[in-house]
């Protein structure tokens, strides 16, 4: 047996949908015998009649009907179209569930998936990677899973989480990626994992900039250097402690992301690694994102806006020799 | 021939005599609502309130049959002068000038204020600022109530003139019908948002002609009248208890106040202050009861006193009460304490 | 005594005879678009077209008409299914194959793809994937031309009925009407948002009834008849440029593609497919000329010969440009590169 | 004369309509004889017929109308009633004005000014930072002005530049600073400003908070530490020439921001500085930012959530310790 990353996700579902009668699933095109615009939801809406629901194109309405719900007990997950259209529902994401909890002391457990980041000709509203604006507001958690296994249990996680989880699921992922079978649990949430060991340089990434942070590692191998690869799997919380474990052996840190260069995840691995593990720096750190514009539609322009195990080579070479 | 859509009539309210079974109660929590209102008012003159102060003047009558009919088990989801109806839904009075005076025993512990309070585990949800994002909110809480089973519910959202323009109100009132949830949405046409007049709010005739671009059952109110407030809001929650469409009220009324306590509302015109969509619900409530003889003139004191009374305890309570403290509160945005994120640089 | 209000009945069209004196022009745009379309089809099913390929089989009649009657100095938000309209206004038919190819010369140079184009400056906008976020760009473009005193001037935005549910297409109908901006609205309710059928999109009758709640006038079409298109479409835009309210124009079809080209519409019932609303506009339109004799079979085989080869040369010249390259890119989102970020770590 | 930040504002729209008739103003209560919330439009509407115009209730829209007409020659400013509803614009402003230029090549000359920052209670919805959200991702120019002058010259800047402009006006400097007089010439936009020369250590903030680093600086400079305090003037593009300049000069870092804590302009700023700055630094580079939970009614608890000068001058002295 091979199951791939999005399989993976409609298994999560299919499970949490049969053991939590508290769950439904709640998006455009999620249900009827098409099972939504990427297949995660395949099947589920006649396995599991009335509790798989397409929705009207109202981003918006969909999540605030997700809270309603979630305040009411139930454990809804929302499916975005694509994670650029989230950006319709972000005011019910960051104003209304993310500040629920604190407010009233009701905590609102939806889960809200997001179909990210990029893929070859997808253009500039279909290949957005937005864990940065989520995690920046309060109340969120923001999953990002790189693996197939991450992708499955985190999920199961996600929807068991008293309080309102962004998870992002990447694209690129869904068909690329492939394991042999899906795992019983994982680790804890907002614990990073070190995807490879290494005492050169330590690379934190996270989501499909794992993959190719691996990839790069395995040529700088090659080379002689032992690339050590950390997967945040959350950007928040963000664990903190194992970048900085992992920087105190290898003395050097480049961040990946997928997402503009801006403020988002990599300045914050770094705001906090220099911050908390400066002494434990003997080089300045770096990060690699995607280009500040955005996104290209042609494949020769968005191999060279992406970042990729080519630049990252590159850079973790230069970085090496200082 | 093609035609264009024909535009409905206007539907008119008729003062109905004699006045609705539940007047007299409706009217106390009116009172009630006014007064704790004004004593608001005043503390905010005197500097005693941080923040602002919003009030319902001249839409208690369309607030309190918001709340009256509904029961515990049903869904609220007051605005910004939905005094009335939150008391008549069983919102205790401590709520209110706790939350506006900021203890840390009130419903918000200070962490919000003003009207934005809320009771979500029972039932009545936490207004958030953004116009229109309730509606979606309500008709979710109703959808869980249909998964779990339950029956004989409804839900009731209020929502300004001003509010119906936002894209998240449209999307909440079409996913209700397209969900078809027991539903009620209350929106009151108090001629303003803000400073803004009608005329640069939108541009049909009557706001009741959404209704039938929704899918819901459309009424128009005049919202100075109780009776025909108890009456229209009364029967749509019936309607929509009973299995009807998702309903829509829309009742005229003029906003008595500011936009809130710091503004002098200046910009409305004396001429709009004539119009008979500006006489005070109140008032014609009393009058009613006065020409009707529904109550004596000491029963009326009484209760009045005794809204006063009531209203003076309740602030006295929240006074004596400790604020919250900064050094002493809990700082996270999420219960799953072990999720919190720790930045661990401060 | 109170009253819901009134659903107005739904307008029927009738079919014109003789045929409005813009259908062969509007056939020829038509059978451009249907012709460029399928090719654009078969180069995706061999692999030549990166990303998605979206079509306006079925709707070209509604499509050719939301063009015919614009002027060069009119604003046209066309969306998805509207090749045969950007024809009509004026779209060089060079822009769609560099589009769809990536040719660097294309409007969207490699930065946008497919449908996802436009010519701003020669006021046909290029639409973003958020439904219903055209309308207010539409409208604020009418007020700039109304404030440099311009005259005589109309927009066209087209939608289809699943973005009509889109908190921003409300926002921005509402405030066309508000502006009173001379503005249509055209609609194609084409019976599905991706593979969503209109039961789980919205909940009235018809949507055309939306039109009165807006303030704008509000037709119903058929949108499988050009010559009712032609007729319906181009009254609207008469009425809007002649001072009238806004306009919005429902037109009834079905997506005889599917979503994109990846997906084979499995999910539309054979039921469906018999419908009224399913015909092919074109070919009933064809069937027109024929019954009618307005072409003989010659003149129309030339056309679809024509038709043919400026695509298969205007596809020819695409291939043959140069794709864009990430080396000599101009990386900069905004025109004023002094204010470009400088990061400098990469 | 004394002239407000406030009023600066007023009398920078005062001049660039009565310069420019491409000028218009909408947003929400900005007209009638009302002139806004907090009446940055008062008496603008009776000055300039038709050219300042009261909307529904509808960001999104507004923005729409404000992008449609910019396309079309114009140069509207919209005046969001609180950044904290620039949210349901947020589509509009990130999607449409952000990637128009990058896309077609017509630049879209709209300025968005957000009233921002916290006052004392004004909660959770009225009181947000948003500009790591807008300087995040492509397409825009974000400023953050902290001073009367600045207020006024880059507002005027502001509509003078081609492209969409975040203007983030900061309420609680509203009343509470002064000028004497309106500048004539600012700093060109995106330079940063040295707002109090030191040698011990650069303090890096923007908005309100410069006051607040500035009254640390003169508390601090009692027992003889000379701080330094870099005023960003904009977010983005961000200074770093001027910042690192700053950080050679001192060896020391201190990044303020009032927004939420994860990524955002602190992060940012400590991300470049160690990047292109490393060896300049003699300590652990620090940021404060306001607490990650939505920001409080209570003023005890504003207090406490927002960065003031009592935790920059701790921060500092630890600095300076280390
Ligand atoms: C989406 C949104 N934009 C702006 C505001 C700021 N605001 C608060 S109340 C108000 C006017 C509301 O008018 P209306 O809905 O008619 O209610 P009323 O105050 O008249 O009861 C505005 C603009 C808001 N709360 N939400
Ligand atoms: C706001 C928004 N949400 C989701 C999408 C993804 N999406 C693209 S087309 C489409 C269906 C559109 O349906 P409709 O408006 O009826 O137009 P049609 O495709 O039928 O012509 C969806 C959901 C989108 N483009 N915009
Ligand atoms: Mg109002
Ligand atoms: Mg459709």
């Amino acid at each position: 047996m091979s199951i791939t990353y999005l399989e993976a996700i409609r298994e999560a579902q299919a499970k949490l949908l049969r053991d939590d009668e508290r769950v439904f699933i709640y998006g455009q095109d999620v249900g009827g015998t098409f099972g939504g615009a990427f297949k995660a939801t395949k099947g589920l809406a006649k396995e599991f009649p009335g509790r798989v629901l397409n929705t009207p194109i109202s981003e918006d309405a969909i999540v605030g009907t997700a809270i309603g719900a979630a305040i009411q007990g139930m454990r809804p997950i929302v499916e975005m179209q694509f994670a650029d259209f989230s950006s319709l529902a972000l005011n019910q994401i960051l104003n209304n569930a993310g500040t629920h909890y604190w407010r009233t002391g009701v905590p609102v457990p939806i889960t809200v998936r997001l179909p990210s980041g990029g893929t070859k000709g997808s253009g500039p509203f279909h290949s957005q990677s937005m864990e940065s604006i989520y995690a920046h507001y309060p109340g969120l958690t923001v999953m990002t899973p790189a693996t197939v296994e991450d992708a499955y249990t985190m999920l199961i996680e996600a929807v068991a989480i008293d309080d309102p989880v962004i998870y992002c699921e990447h694209k690129y992922l869904y068909y690329h990626l492939k394991a042999d079978k899906l795992p019983g649990k994982g680790l804890p949430t907002g614990h990073a994992r070190v995807a490879r060991e290494g005492r050169d340089l330590t690379v934190v990434s996270y989501s499909a900039m794992v993959q190719e942070s691996l990839a790069a590692a395995e040529e700088l191998a090659r080379e002689g250097f032992e690339l050590e690869v950390v997967d945040l799997r959350t950007v928040k919380p963000l664990d903190t402690d194992t970048v900085l474990a992992s920087v105190a052996r290898t003395g050097r840190l480049l961040c990946v992301g997928e997402s503009f260069p801006w403020g988002g995840a990599t300045a914050e691995v770094i705001a906090r690694v220099t911050n908390q593990g400066f002494h434990l720096l003997d080089a300045a750190p770096q990060r690699i994102n995607a280009k500040d514009t955005p996104i290209p539609y042609h494949p020769n322009l968005w191999s060279a806006h992406r970042p990729n195990t080519k630049n990252i080579v590159a850079k973790a070479r230069q970085l090496l020799r200082e | 021939m093609l035609q264009t859509a024909q535009r409905t009539g206007k539907p008119k309210t008729k003062k109905a005599t004699p006045p609705h079974e539940r007047f007299l109660e409706a009217f106390r929590w009116m009172l009630l609502a006014r007064t704790v209102e004004e004593k608001l008012v005043s503390l905010y003159r005197g500097g005693l309130i941080t923040g602002g102060v919003y009030i319902g003047k001249g839409q208690e009558a369309v607030s309190v049959a918001c709340g009256l009919f509904l029961q515990k088990n049903d869904i609220f989801a007051p605005l910004i002068r939905d005094q009335a109806g939150r008391f008549a839904f069983g919102e205790p009075l401590v709520d209110v000038t706790r939350t506006y005076l900021g203890s840390r025993l009130g419903p918000m512990r200070g962490r919000d204020g003003n009207i934005h309070r809320g009771r979500p585990r029972d039932n009545q949800l936490a207004m958030i600022s953004h116009l229109g994002a309730m509606v979606s909110v309500t008709v979710g809480a109703l959808m869980a109530k249909r998964f779990r089973g339950e029956k004989n519910f409804v839900g009731l959202a209020c929502i300004g003139e001003g509010g119906m323009q936002a894209g998240a109100f449209h999307e909440g009132m079409n996913i209700a019908a397209v969900e078809q949830v027991p539903l009620v949405v209350v929106a009151t046409n108090n001629h303003y948002a803000y400073s803004t007049p009608n005329d640069r709010e939108f541009a049909c005739d009557d706001l009741v002609d959404r209704a039938i671009g929704y899918g819901f059952e459309g009424y128009s109110l005049d919202g100075t009248d109780l009776s025909a407030c108890l009456d229209v809001i009364g029967g749509a929650v019936k309607r929509a208890r009973a299995g009807r469409p998702p309903q829509l009220v829309v009742a005229e009324v003029l906003r008595l106040s500011g936009h809130g306590e710091h503004d002098d509302a200046s910009y409305v015109p004396e001429e709009v202050k004539r119009q008979p969509f500006a006489r005070d619900c109140l008032k014609v409530a009393e009058q009613t009861i006065i020409d009707l003889n529904l109550l004596d003139a000491e029963t009326l004191a009484a209760w009045r006193k005794e809204a006063a009374t009531q209203v003076d305890e309740a602030i006295a309570t929240a006074q004596k009460e400790a604020a919250p403290e900064g050094g002493k509160e809990d700082w996270s945005a999420i219960s799953t304490r072990e999720l919190a994120d720790q930045i661990n640089d401060e």
